[in-house]
């Protein structure tokens, strides 16, 4: 009857060849424990989780990060794994093919970070590496700055998305600019994911309302006073947004207007 | 042989295969979400057992961990 | 287990005696139809809806404003009548006592304005009024400026909530003053309802994250594109900012910090 | 007599009651959500039928109608 | 020849029957000494400043505070006694009547805080107040919230200016609202001072760029780490934000737009 | 006798081999005529200002572009040619090779944008011309993005200052990313020139009190109603935000704290 | 007499004008700044001189300091 | 011979000079603020008596316009 909400209902989320109902995306690190960040993941609703790959201890049977891969696989998730700590496009790259091989995805959460201090993405670095991944036939969800101009050569060079920060790594900022994010959604055919600098749940449901397609957090949950809690107003918040944007806001008005009637006032 | 594994010079005997460095190298039994390059170069799991080492050679042996 | 997520499920806002599991109030004015307004009134999850008392008109049978009253009843809301339109504390006492003769309740939302070209509160005749119905009995919800003093001197009246603005009525400015809002509730044990000047689903988040108990809202849902999705919004919008704030966010911090571990990277 | 409703000047016969003033003048016989003053005073429903009117009296007849 | 530059040299401030050539006003407390107070004013052009009135100590010949009238007087300023710290209309008519005996002017700058937690002004007492010392004979210039609803009655009472704040005394919070003292500004024809909460120079430009009339500073000066250099900044800034008001800023534009000219590029 | 005082009165801008006393730098497009135009540089303080370079048009005996250079530099101004409309490191370079010969200085505003919709630089091609300008023996200028990034590249490939956008060209939408600017001027021992988007006396206040060292601007001037008194209010604002920024604003407070004294206060 | 000066109670021997106590409780001979209320009621300048006090009047005496 | 001048094919009698041209092209006899490149090099100042031109020469003229 309410073709709208009808079409709320199916509103999926695409990323290359993939589909998720949800539009949250959740980084996996700095939880309290490994039971708050499975229950985390959970009430968030997310499908699409991140995750690094590091080097293995020496002889360490059944160490943890081994049981990671297979308890997120065992849940249902989907995997993104992310290439962190890489500095160069070479770096990136190995690390991309490192975790096709290890975790059985095409899809790479691409960073390539400038330095330490800021952790921002280098525009040289990033954009060869992304052109490298796409033709080696990754599915490539760069991790990028909020410049329009980066955006639209990443897409030109095949990315699957979009994922622009909304203020630096762990900050918790929120969105520093959401003037660049409108002109990247205005420019781009490809979902837009923000992520990075989101600190609480409002700051999604902006990111939502600016007409981007999903979010990825993590430090906002993981270091929240009560991530299982901060986790479920993250879903709410992403529904919230996405609905408000597909919902199309009122127009601001600088001048005050009553709802109730004016009509039929007494004792005049 | 000396191999260099995860940046760190380690002694094994001549004649391992990859599987055998990895297995005695990691203590582990499965390799789920682990991945290996030779080199520079990945090595996909199964050839793991019929690629062989020699000294010098240098490996990176990588799984996933929790990340952001 | 995790006694926060329970602690949640109980957390209901208390307004006098009244118990509401819902943190939204909702207008009924203002909508494209009838079925839109009160299938919007359904999506949000709001149990206290507000409405106007305005004249009869002559010799109309059956008209609209009569079932208004039993068609929310039937549906099981509980109706805050208003006293919209009211310029001085005498019409608004009158009119308060016309509502509650009416619908059977003591609650009232107390709106006394200084002026038709701002909409904004009169401070003098609001107290007055605010004096004069605690006094009767009423249970009394004053539509008020983000004064905090203001907001203390109705809670030494003996009013049941503060209900500050965001911005002026009908604008969907947003929260035009946070850190007003933040000290109102910083000093009172009253709940606080956030009415007036709220415009989209993020806005509504915000308010709950600087710890306010409830909104009201009504034109932004009622001038949406598309009403009824943008009250979904709203629903989730307050789910979201109301388990944000008990969540409690990450601290914001000035510089980046990695969430993906710096330990055991590959190639250096 | 000349009864004031809602603002209005109305003729009515002499010697009807307030209930039966409300019932001509708004054509309803139900009064959910209604009230009513009589110059200035709240009458609750269960004195409109024994409550008389006369020429010059005031009457406020309201009703809820949507609101914010 | 440019009737604009003209008018600016002409641009006296206006404040019931007084003058002035700068739109800056100061406060005299709180600086790490007199020197640097007298230098700060000097060099920030201020013509009207602020004093309070104390209790003299007992036998204490020759103290400070006989000093600052004379030494104010004698360097040219018009004095503006305040009635800081009173919380009632007695206090206050009471303090300015005694400021009028003891400076010999009619100004006077009407406070009437609420608490000394907030230090924010209470709007019946001030109300009150104003009209009792208007009717007296003195120029008001009332320290007032930033509700509209009350400057228009502070207005309609005879005060000579209004004095909104920015935000809370003391805090440096800069303009918390700014829309409200754009409806201020546009409902009155009182001069608009803006006082309290100003904290650096932007905040002081903003002001003026608002339409308001005059600022009143003293902690932004007396705290910065170099007050005279702030002091000088201050003068600048409302300067820059007057005449940029004057001069219309250009519309604000969603889309890049040059101002080189895009005919004959080489190269093409 | 005030050691900071005169300190200020030697704040040079210095930028390579060059000095200023000004810190505003001005374009000289899009002025209603070229007497405003001259007079809004004259009234600014500007002592280096921007021209563009344009194919001569056939036959027109004493045009106007040609007395422009003559007309800046009789009256003293030291010019800024810029490769404005340039969207390739070849076009910028030999465009900047052009204006090196035509106006026989070796300063140079390096623009090369991605597209004319956005008109933002492209990384890629700004980075590749500043690196090779930088070796033929030009003072590099470069109007860049707000990534810090990039910034740090530019400085590193020799630049004389980093110009970043406050928001794109001609919006007059202030300063987009107040924390990028912070970082890059915590990061770079270089000037940075606060170039594009400003669009009135407060926004540049803003920058200086960012810490910036200089801002550029041109459509907030030409295109304001009173080009003349802008260009007045905009040279106030950049000595108002400089001062302030020197004289180290005071701490921002939560709550609210009196300036007059507490004690000795009457009637109690 | 017992006179209240700026809420202290101060003992001053009777029959002192308004001026002479003013003269001895500020010890100070010139009064620029100054102003005085007695019993809540503003006392100007000129009539110091010729105010007289009794005990339990209660005298505010104050003067311009800096202010914001 | 045939030129190609800022983009636009011009005719010039063969055997002028790059100063020649530039002066019956611009039709002015100072030149300040303005310079030439000829085939993507710029030709300084003092060449522009010495250098000859061919047909299919291609010449960029700029000068100085107000920019942003």
């Amino acid at each position: 009857m309410i073709g709208k909400e009808e079409s709320i209902r199916d509103d999926l989320l695409r990323i290359g060849d993939y589909e998720f109902g949800s539009r949250v995306l959740l980084g996996t690190a700095a939880y309290p424990n490994r039971q708050t960040m499975l229950e985390s993941l959970k009430v968030s609703g997310a499908e699409l989780v991140t995750i690094s790959l590091r080097r293995v201890a020496p002889n360490q049977p059944g160490n943890q990060s081994e049981n990671l891969y297979r308890i997120l696989r065992e849940r249902g998730f989907t995997l993104l794994p992310n290439t962190a700590g890489c500095f160069s496009a070479r770096e990136a790259v190995m690390t991309a093919e490192m975790a096709r091989e290890a975790l059985g995805t095409d899809l790479i959460k691409l960073e390539v970070i400038a330095d330490e201090e800021t952790l921002l993405p280098d525009p040289h670095e990033l954009l060869e590496a992304a052109d490298t991944l796409v033709q080696k036939g990754f599915t490539v969800l760069p991790y990028t700055s909020d410049d329009p101009v980066l955006a639209r050569k990443l897409e030109d060079a095949g990315c699957a998305a979009i994922m622009p920060l909304a203020s630096p790594i762990g900050t918790g900022l929120g969105i520093a600019n959401p003037h660049n994010l409108s002109i990247i959604r205005a420019r781009t055919q490809l979902p837009v994911v923000v992520d990075a600098g989101l600190g609480t749940a409002s700051d999604v449901t902006q990111a939502f309302e600016l007409g981007c397609d999903a979010v990825l957090l993590n430090t906002a949950i993981a270091r929240a006073e009560h991530p299982i809690t901060m986790a479920s107003a993250i879903g709410y918040a992403a529904k919230a947004g996405r609905q408000a944007y597909l919902a199309g806001r009122m127009p601001k008005k600088t001048h005050a207007e009553s709802a109730s009637p004016l009509q039929g006032r007494a004792w005049r | 042989m000396i191999l260099r594994i995860n940046g760190m010079p380690m002694e094994y005997e001549n004649d391992l295969t990859l599987l055998e460095v990895i297995q005695q190298q990691t203590g582990q039994k499965q390799f789920d979400g682990m991945a290996v390059a030779l080199n520079g170069e990945v090595i996909i799991r199964k050839k793991w057992e019929t690629t062989s080492l020699q000294t010098k050679d240098s490996l990176e042996i990588l799984q996933a961990v929790s990340g952001g």
